[in-house]
């Protein structure tokens, strides 16, 4: 069949550029955007932590920037990226165990997840900030 | 490049070839067996073949597992006694009365005692077939089939693989294909069987469709398995690919084929639509209904009922439909159900009709009947063998005299064991049976890696000329303007009931629309991929398939299984038990007929020649 | 690096617009991505419209319609018209599905067609499958015993066969694998959805003896463990089957074996 | 595309099965579970600590059971996103060489993140 000739014209059909999204396959991108964030936002509790064994002056400087608007905001955002990533996680633990694969309880796992994620975010912040 | 004049140069030897002033190459290949068509029966043969060690190539328009077979759905007859008492007489018994007894009952007996080992070979296969509770394979009742030469109750005789047994024996076949290595030339659309001078096959040519180069394929024999014709008729239950290419080329070969007035209709088709409804679900315990509501099976035919024969059930069908008694708006269709079957029975046995009464009719079939209608569905005709598969070319007075290096088995054949009707489930044992006749013959009598004799330059090349000219038809009318034209007219000259008046007529109308094959006119000029190219050639081998059927219909003055004439009810034997050739003349678009007599003989002292009487369900 | 968009000569270019049916009311609008290969241009999307009153229900008739009416320059594969074949899979308003049973009246809007994505197209509609067919080939579709055979069937527990549900009735569309992100980017490594399904078809057969051999082979970084199931597979496809199950089977049996 | 004149089951076989991948899924998931119950840990921690000066974190966190917490966190959470990174390489990195060269540096950074944790812990819990 194929004939090599004819292959090295051929044009690749379109895929990204026309394909529907949905539901499950935006949750796997997610899942993938999460996980890859969360790999570079661990700096931010290696720096705290860095900062913790330097002394008072280093943590104060640190903190500060934490405790910025600009620092709750990326805070905010890793904690939501870490929540979301575990319901990820969660739910492909669930998969692994061979269930929810219709497509009626994977999307009902994804909007659970998001809830999930986004509520859990809100009430850390809200006992991080009852704590303080 | 649109409109070149060249066609590409493959790999290997390469022949040049003009015509009308354009350059071809024709490309060589050579093989020890040939086969044309990768459904059930070409598949078993490309499997025996490569299995005896010779030089194989499968030739097929569409990839295998796409071929019709696919479709099948009830099952495959064989008399494994797996529910029940069973034997092969009883099975034979059946096969010769659904036949009407113009099938031949050599070839029904050969058919018969190989079908149980053909059956458990597909299950050694990986076929996943139903089960019993014993773990045995799962049999269903089918129309027709019975105990005790007809006495008894009916045989629990179709093997089963839910509703999708063509589905799943067709993918075992494919997979038992590449396990032994076979070579596909996939999309690749055969033109021209080439002939020599004593009338043997010596291969055949063929175009391929992605590239759009010409091929010749030398053989020692060549295996016709390119299923039926039935996309001649407006309304039918077979696939588009179903036109009939080795038909016409056996008959461009200058060769007969045989008992094309056969076809049957399949009693349920989704009304509209045309999909196949599986006899199965009567087997299971379905039944058809008219506007009363009424179980009319139970008058037409009072032992078997919803059970009875194919061509028995859709006649049936007509004459309520035609007395008023049809249902719908316009009263012109009938009821299936199955409702009362439970959920539970529908969902293990017969899920992929639910599906299709879903999609196709909008029913759901545990609550409501399916809408249905009496559908062309299978061709009893075709090219005429014997049970070894060999094609017969009646010769210097033999009536058997057999065309040397050409078998054709399947659809495409007509051996003849369904004679003037099939039964259901006797389609899927035909294509394992005789495909696998066929190889075996094939290497009983060839010698892997044999010289090839020499052929003549432009062997088989006459076809090109067709190619070209169809390639470049610059007429007035649309493949599809003509393809219509020759479907309303089967459907209107030559369905369930005919009669000899609008038969003749028909024979007209279909010859006009073979004319018009003069003005047809293609618009795409290109190679790689040309299906307008494509279907122009596929509606020149169904016009042949057409003008044979419709001509031999209105000749066969009597009434035979799937052939109802109007103005000859009944069956005539003494006129009329004999086989239908027909020979076209391609040029001249007309046929010409004769006729060869029925096998009244058996195969083996085991069985005794079943007696003519009348055939009632 | 994968590439994400596509290669110069790919991309799609607006084509020709047909001209209306006369008289008719209800009409549908197609636009359907043409390529000749004949002529080296780039991919177009030609505008066509069908009758709905003049028509059958599914997107095929309207291809057919098409075809045989305004345009049969167009290809396209088609065969059984009923779901069972495969030939007519394609992206159809941006899902994979088989056009002879995706009514046209359920997609809103102008119905757009495609190749199946990310796939090399030989013409129009027909996207070249060699290579799919070949994976398939890679997983040994058949039946593999050691143990002689029974004269008669080898036996099979109705409870075993029922395994083979949702397994068995694949028809090699392969709807799914061009519907696979992963497939997309690692389709010469990764065997997809249909394949890997079709492999556990026959490491599910209570019938099959080489169910070692068969987990060996699949036990890759690429050939099986590409699937991070997106499950546009089990979205698509036209039998119901749901691959992204299979799948996890297979990982789930190649985890257990090492315990 | 390059002209090759492979036969389509000669590129679908390709260098055949690495036979392995089954000890990759299965840390993955084994570092997923851990990561849900560390996950958790942590955030209460957080909680904790927020509003915190130095000298109270510092004192917190020097618990031998914090800190031994944290430090089985990092190990958990760097494996899971070291192997989780690296089949994102290998998803869309094809070249051979910068595929190599990105595995290498996923390692690297993991060993960075996991190294810089562990010492400064280290530093918290035992120095000065």
């Amino acid at each position: 069949m194929a004939n090599s000739d004819l292959g090295e014209k051929r044009p690749l059909s379109p895929h990204l550029q026309v394909y529907r999204p949905n539901l499950t396959m935006m949750m796997s991108i997610l899942h993938r955007i999460t996980g890859a964030a969360l790999y570079f936002a661990i700096l931010l509790g290696v720096w705290w932590l860095v900062a913790l064994a330097a002394g008072p002056g280093y943590f104060a400087f640190v903190d500060g920037i934490f405790r910025s608007w600009l620092g709750l905001l990326v805070l905010f955002g890793a904690t939501y990226g870490l929540f979301h990533h575990m319901m990820g996680g969660i739910r492909h633990l669930i998969w692994d165990a061979g269930k929810a694969f219709s497509i009626k309880s994977a999307e009902h796992m994804a909007w659970m997840s998001l809830a999930l994620a986004a509520g859990l975010t809100v009430v850390v912040f809200i006992a991080g900030f009852a704590a303080s | 490049m649109a409109g070149s004049s060249k066609t590409i140069e493959g790999a290997g030897p390469v022949t040049p070839f003009e015509t009308a002033g354009r350059a071809y190459h024709i490309n060589e290949h050579e093989y020890d067996v040939v086969i044309i068509g990768a459904g059930g029966a070409g598949l078993r043969a490309v499997v025996g073949c490569a299995e005896a060690g010779l030089k194989t190539a499968c030739l097929t328009k569409v990839f295998p597992t796409r071929s019709h077979t696919v479709a099948a759905q009830g099952g495959i007859a064989a008399s494994l006694g797996n529910m029940g008492p069973d034997h092969w007489r009883w099975h034979m018994y059946d096969t010769v009365k659904g036949s009407d007894w113009l099938g031949d009952q050599d070839a029904i007996e050969y058919l018969v005692r190989e079908a149980p080992r053909a059956v458990i070979e597909l299950e050694h296969w990986g076929t996943p077939f139903s089960r019993t509770e014993e773990g045995r394979i799962y049999q269903r009742p089918f129309g027709g089939m019975t105990t005790e030469f007809g006495e008894g109750p009916p045989a629990q005789r179709t093997c089963a693989a839910a509703d999708r047994t063509g589905h799943a024996m067709l993918h075992t076949l494919y997979g038992q294909a590449l396990r032994h290595g076979a070579e596909f030339f996939i999309e690749y659309f055969a033109l021209d069987l080439i002939m020599d001078d004593e009338g043997a096959c010596r291969g055949v040519t063929a175009l391929c469709m992605e590239d759009g180069s010409i091929h010749r394929f030398r053989a020692h024999a060549v295996i016709l398995a390119t299923g039926g014709y039935n996309r001649v008729y407006f309304s039918c239950t077979s696939a588009h690919i179903c036109t009939g290419d080795g038909n016409a080329m056996v008959m461009r070969a200058g060769l007969p084929v045989q008992d094309m007035e056969f076809v049957q209709f399949h009693p349920t088709g989704i009304y509209g639509a045309g999909m196949l409804i599986t006899e199965g679900v009567r087997g299971e315990g379905g039944y058809l209904t008219n506007a009363f509501g009424e179980r009319f099976m139970e008058r037409y035919a009072p032992h078997a009922k919803d059970l009875a024969s194919r061509d028995v059930v859709s006649r049936a069908m007509t004459i309520e439909i035609r007395e008023g008694r049809g249902v719908g708006k316009n009263k012109d269709h009938i009821y299936l159900h199955l409702d009362h079957l439970g959920a539970d029975v529908i969902a293990e046995r017969l899920p992929g009709i639910a599906e299709s009464a879903k999609i196709f009719a909008g029913v759901d079939v545990t609550r409501e009947p399916i809408p249905v209608l009496p559908t062309a569905h299978y061709n009893m005709g075709g090219i005429p063998t014997n049970y070894h598969g060999e094609v017969i070319n009646p010769k210097d007075g033999d009536p058997d005299a057999v065309a040397p290096g050409l078998f054709a088995a399947g659809e495409a054949a007509c051996a003849s064991v369904h004679g003037a009707n099939r039964l259901g489930s006797n389609s899927l044992t035909d294509i394992v049976v005789f495909g696998r006749a066929a190889a075996q013959r094939a290497a009983a009598t060839i010698t892997p890696g044999a010289a090839h004799k020499p052929l003549a330059k432009d062997a088989g090349l006459e076809g090109l000329e067709r190619l070209d000219a169809l390639r470049f038809a610059d007429g007035g009318t649309p493949v599809s303007q003509l393809r219509l034209a020759m479907q309303k007219a089967m459907q209107h000259y030559c369905s369930v009931f005919r009669t000899g008046e609008s038969l003749n007529e028909g024979v007209e109308k279909i010859r006009e629309v073979w004319k018009g094959l003069d003005d047809v006119r293609i618009n795409d000029r290109s190679l790689i991929w040309n299906t307008d190219l494509v279907e122009a050639l596929e509606l020149s081998n169904l016009l042949m398939n057409a003008a044979a059927t419709i001509h031999s219909a209105a000749e066969r003055t009597e009434s035979r299984g799937a052939h109802a004439r109007e103005d000859y009810p009944e069956r005539d034997d003494a006129n009329w038990m004999k086989h239908t050739l027909a020979w076209a003349d391609f040029e001249g678009r007309k046929t010409r007929l004769d006729y060869r007599p029925v096998h009244t003989f058996t195969l083996t002292d085991e069985a005794e020649y079943i007696e003519p009487k009348k055939r009632v369900y | 690096m994968v590439q994400f968009t596509l290669p110069k000569n790919s991309k799609v270019r607006t084509g020709k617009t047909w001209p209306k049916p006369e008289g008719a009311t209800r009409i549908k609008e197609f636009r359907i991505y043409r390529f000749d290969p004949e002529t080296g241009e780039n991919p177009r999307l030609d505008t066509y419209f069908v009758d709905l009153d003049d028509c059958g229900p599914m997107v095929l008739h309207g291809l057919l319609k098409i075809k045989d009416e305004v345009d049969s320059t167009l290809a396209f594969r088609r065969s059984c018209r009923e779901g069972i074949c495969g030939s007519c899979a394609m992206n159809i308003a941006g899902e994979n599905a088989l056009a002879c049973i995706t009514a046209m009246e359920d997609i809103k809007g102008p119905v757009t067609v495609y190749p199946l994505p990310h796939m090399q197209v030989v013409k129009d509609l027909v996207p070249d499958l060699t290579l799919l067919y070949a994976q398939h080939r890679l997983i040994e579709p058949w039946l593999k015993t050691d143990t002689p055979a029974p004269d008669r069937e080898w036996r099979q527990s109705k409870d075993d066969r029922k395994k083979l549900d949702g397994l068995y009735e694949c028809i090699l569309c392969f709807c799914c694998a061009t519907s696979c992100p992963s497939y997309w980017w690692n389709a010469e490594r990764y065997l997809g959805p249909a394949v890997l399904l079709q492999a556990y078809r026959w490491i599910a057969d209570s019938r099959d003896e080489a169910v070692d051999e068969r987990l060996d082979e699949l036990e890759d970084p690429f050939r099986l463990y590409r699937c991070h199931t997106i499950m546009n597979c089990v979205r698509v496809c036209p039998k119901g089957l749901n691959p992204a199950k299979a799948i996890a089977a297979i990982k789930e049996d190649l985890a257990l074996r090492r315990f | 595309m390059s002209k090759t004149f492979q036969t389509p089951l000669r590129r679908a076989r390709s260098r055949g099965s690495a036979h392995e991948g089954a000890g990759h899924f299965w840390a993955q998931r084994l570092t997923a579970v851990l990561s849900i119950v560390l996950t958790l840990f942590l955030v209460v921690l957080a909680i904790a600590l927020a509003g915190r000066d130095h000298a109270a974190a510092r004192a917190l966190v020097a618990n031998p059971f914090i800190a031994t917490g944290i430090a089985a966190t990092a190990v958990v959470f760097v494996w899971h996103m070291m192997i989780g990174m690296q089949v994102i390489i290998e998803d869309y990195v094809h070249g051979p060489l910068v595929k190599a060269g990105l595995l290498m540096a996923n390692v690297l950074f993991s060993g960075l993140v996991l190294f810089l944790t562990l010492a400064a812990l280290g530093k918290i819990a035992f120095g000065a």
